[in-house]
């Protein structure tokens, strides 16, 4: 395989772009780390790292409610994040964008509020065969509560949904829908847009679960004209414990609270309480500023690599990474759909996922294995005891594939 | 014509700002132009009248006479009060078209912007708007 | 006044404790910063804005789920702070220690849980009028949502609890009490310990509101016997995004979940799902990881300065402060407990505390002015327009006071 | 005293690993071991067997006779059975107190433990709890 071939449409330099991200330049158990794990969370460039220092070492200060220099500092920076994850997504206002811990927060929020208000005994409720536990768990809940009813689109063998089951369960008592957007464990990419349309025509409202799009794919709620969506900081090269939930303004103006508490009150008695205006309705006590000052960051990060670059890149290496495992007897990919992000999961023939994980890290390889928080889809739909997933940066490059590959030969040995 | 009105005052309130050296003389200066401002009637301090947003109360009230719009407010903070009369300075006594039409650019010349950023702006911006929405009705029912 | 006198206590210098925190050497409007908002957020030591650096430079990785090495340290370093928090408030075992965004998101937690659960109609609940919203509001809401009552312990003018009042309102239909531990606004330290075995001895649970006693008293939950008890990291010389709701094994045990999606589940089918063990039942989703990690790094600041110090020396400069406010004439100090932290709230006769604050920012000194979000205490408690109020913290000084005290007699004269 | 039996098993293993000087070496040799592990009856591949905990499904069983806890056990992965494998060459054939009381140490000692932490070792730790549960039981049976 000739790299010049696979890297000649990247337009930024791969090696140059990795000495922003101090964390790989690491030996894990005497090997140079290969970072495969980027699904679950990825690494942090400087620019995002150095971003919560300066939060910290110059203008930290609570938020909203203070009338002193840093306050504002503190308030204008958590406010600019919200209008950069505002254009990031092309949301029509900022109110739409409601700062939450990560995505399986903007779920329940969602499910609380939303769910509880709206959904009645009797109703339906859609959501897919591959839903992340996050989108499936607080919906199972609402449903089981409200003896309304959990239906899931069906999947093809490839990791595919099959739209037409999906355009023939659609009818009035579906009063919701939420799918992810792309496949945390099979890296498909769905069809939402045409999902939101079908849907749309019965009027029900869409909910996108967004964390594996937002660091691969441009996000345009306007363009998807989704009613919800979600993803999490630290999936997009931010920190952890923030992310965001958009929703369109009607609904949000329809929704009770989620939490109660500062900020996010207008006038406040012994005896009674009178909310605040959107966003802040939706965002009790002090918020993660650091976090969402330092998303803004990675969002900069992300605009300044270019998504399509981005994504160019991890397509690169997943059809190099595709073509080399295949050459690998006995090696099973799950999930073949023709439009996936760079998410390979596989087993090989005759050996555990996690005797191939255990042996992958002794080489510095960081992969995961397990079900990747998709039991039903691994257990129900696949009937396998997990899978090993690899998934792409874009700070990985070919030579870690090449490693990866390396090791594999290196587990079959030592396995069989 | 009295849109250059309205130019016209903001050109004089930022003439005479530049006489001040610090935010100390300003600020005082604000505050000598609270102890002027024409007071809103007692029986108006209600909900009606009141601006939301901001840290101090306030209210505010336009009465039409003729064609032009003339604002009477009120705040418990004397460094509000201020503010708001470099406001009625400026909008009152002019077509609610033209009130509608003021982009109140003298705030950020006269230097009292950086004392003013978002959550206090807020407060600011909150009283404009207040009477800009005077301005709005008066201005719909000139054209009916 | 002597300075000398002032800090022949303190067993900790100051002046080279300051230079741990980088935030405070700056200049606002051309003055040194003078930093008294520590009740909103305080400021944090290098060593915990080096732990997050650290963090995201060496182990970032999703916890729990990954064998990888990466995974297996991030999460080692997320369990080692549950056990140091869990050493922090003396409870018995880490399993009952659960990472949430701050307290307003614990007290949320109980009252959608616990409060869902057990709380019915003609129940009543009792919280202080002293309460700040975050306290005040999830317990409106759930009063008005199951028919129960929400009722007051009053409050002296001074700011103390009326305890004789408190014990009268004791009764079988009494099912919940939620009570601060020290006042954000009056500084009252609240007799806790008292109002818990009180309230014991009607079999009613307690839950402790210590946003504002983590950073400067020692909290012991065993020795208080509390049931629940909840901090904020960034109020603990931490980071934002991060608290602790503590609760009793037994409570943690009866409550349905919170939130539902990853990591709070042990096995999970399209149709049902069964939750994991405590503490992992009520973190759904990626937690906030570095937030968690850093909180250590806060805790090991407060451990090596010694809490006994710190609130000694936030004493002295209470005592300092108070002595030189009241020669001012007209001062009014809300909130005169026997028993208070570094808390000072006050409102000068004639003077709006919106223009002593904004005068005092022009001066580089940081207030907070208005309700300090318990606007029913300021309002109907003390019928009072708001107040100014200043916080001290570990490395605040005297001098600082007596910039405070210049500035507020420039206020004076520029105001009256 | 069989107490010295867990002791000298434990020996015995670590000295075998010290013969080995990187992680391959041990791996493999835990691999090899996983394949000669007494399996538990198929029949017994039940929830009540299963031990919760691990990415691999692990059941165990243990045999009591004439005093003495013989363990049996199984998993779809080979490193996790070569895992089980050692512990139950530790454990098997020997008093329930004695099982009851065995610290495991070894496991730190063959340089297996940072391979194997927290959620590896979450894995670890729950077989062993499984194992000494069913010691626990036949140890109280024993008081009776
Ligand atoms: C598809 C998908 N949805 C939801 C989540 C939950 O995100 P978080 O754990 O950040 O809340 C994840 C990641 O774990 C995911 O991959
Ligand atoms: C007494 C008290 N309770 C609760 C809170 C809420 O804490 P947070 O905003 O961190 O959730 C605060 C701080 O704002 C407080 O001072």
């Amino acid at each position: 395989m000739n790299i010049d071939i696979v890297n000649e449409n990247i337009s930024f330099d791969v090696y140059k772009l990795r000495k922003e991200f101090p964390l790989l330049d690491q030996q894990i158990n005497g090997c140079p780390l290969v970072y495969f794990d980027n699904a679950a969370t990825n690494q942090k460039p400087l620019s995002v790292i150095n971003s919560i220092r300066e939060y910290y070492e110059t203008i930290n200060s609570n938020v909203h409610r203070g009338i002193h220099t840093l306050s504002e500092r503190a308030t204008e920076a958590y406010e600019n994040s919200r209008e950069k994850v505002r254009e990031f997504i092309s949301a029509s206002g900022s109110n739409e964008i409601i700062f939450v811990r990560g995505t399986t927060e903007a779920v329940n929020l969602a499910a609380s509020t939303y769910g509880m208000q709206f959904i009645n005994e009797g109703d339906e409720i859609i959501v897919s065969a591959m839903e992340h536990h996050s989108n499936l768990v607080p919906w199972q809940n609402l449903t089981s509560r409200k003896k309304a009813l959990l239906k899931f689109i069906p999947i093809t063998d490839n990791g595919e949904l099959v739209m037409d089951e999906f355009k023939s369960m659609l009818n009035e008592k579906v009063k919701f829908i939420s799918v992810v957007y792309v496949s945390n464990t099979l890296g498909t990419i769905n069809p939402v847009k045409e999902i939101i349309s079908a849907a749309h025509s019965y009027n029900i409202p869409v909910f996108i679960d967004a964390a594996q799009a937002s660091p691969h794919i441009k996000i345009d709620v306007k363009e998807l004209d989704c009613d919800f969506l979600a993803f999490s900081g630290h999936k997009t090269y931010g920190p952890t414990g923030i992310g965001i939930l958009y929703a369109k303004e009607k609904y949000l103006d329809l929704m009770p609270p989620y939490q109660f508490g500062g900020e996010m009150i207008k006038n406040v008695s012994y005896e009674h309480t009178e909310y605040n205006n959107l966003p802040f309705k939706f965002e009790a006590g002090t918020p993660n500023i650091s976090g969402a000052v330092s998303l803004a960051s990675a969002i900069d990060f992300i605009n300044e690599k270019g998504l399509l670059n981005i994504a160019r890149h991890e397509s690169d290496l997943l059809k190099y990474a595709e073509n080399r495992m295949n050459e690998i007897e006995g090696m099973n990919i799950i999930g073949n759909a023709k439009n996936k992000t760079g998410v390979i999961s596989f087993i090989i023939n005759g050996i555990h996922p996690y005797d191939t994980g255990s042996i992958l890290d002794n080489l510095g390889i960081a992969v995961r294995t397990g079900f990747h928080c998709t039991q039903p889809l691994i257990e129900q739909r696949y009937n396998l005891p997990g899978t090993v997933r690899i998934s792409f940066a874009v700070y990985n490059t070919v030579e870690e594939i090449d490693r990866f590959i390396d090791g594999l030969h290196k587990v079959k040995k030592m396995l069989s | 014509m009295s849109e250059s009105n309205i130019k016209n005052t903001e050109k004089e309130i930022i003439d005479e700002f530049e006489l001040f050296n610090d935010w100390i003389g300003k600020y005082e200066y604000i505050i000598e132009l609270g102890k002027k401002l024409p007071l809103i009637d007692e029986n108006l301090k209600n909900e009606n009248y009141e601006v939301k947003g901001c840290q101090s109360k306030v209210w505010i009230n336009a009465d039409y006479k003729d064609g032009y719009l003339f604002f009477k407010a009120d705040s418990d903070a004397l460094i509000t009060k201020g503010i708001i009369s470099l406001l009625i300075r400026v909008l009152s006594g002019n077509k609610p078209d033209e009130i509608l039409n003021a982009d109140m650019n003298f705030i950020n010349e006269i230097g009292l912007k950086e004392h003013l950023s978002p959550n206090r702006a807020n407060g600011l911006n909150a009283m404009i708007s207040k009477m800009k929405n005077f301005a709005m009705v008066y201005s719909n029912q000139n054209v009916n």
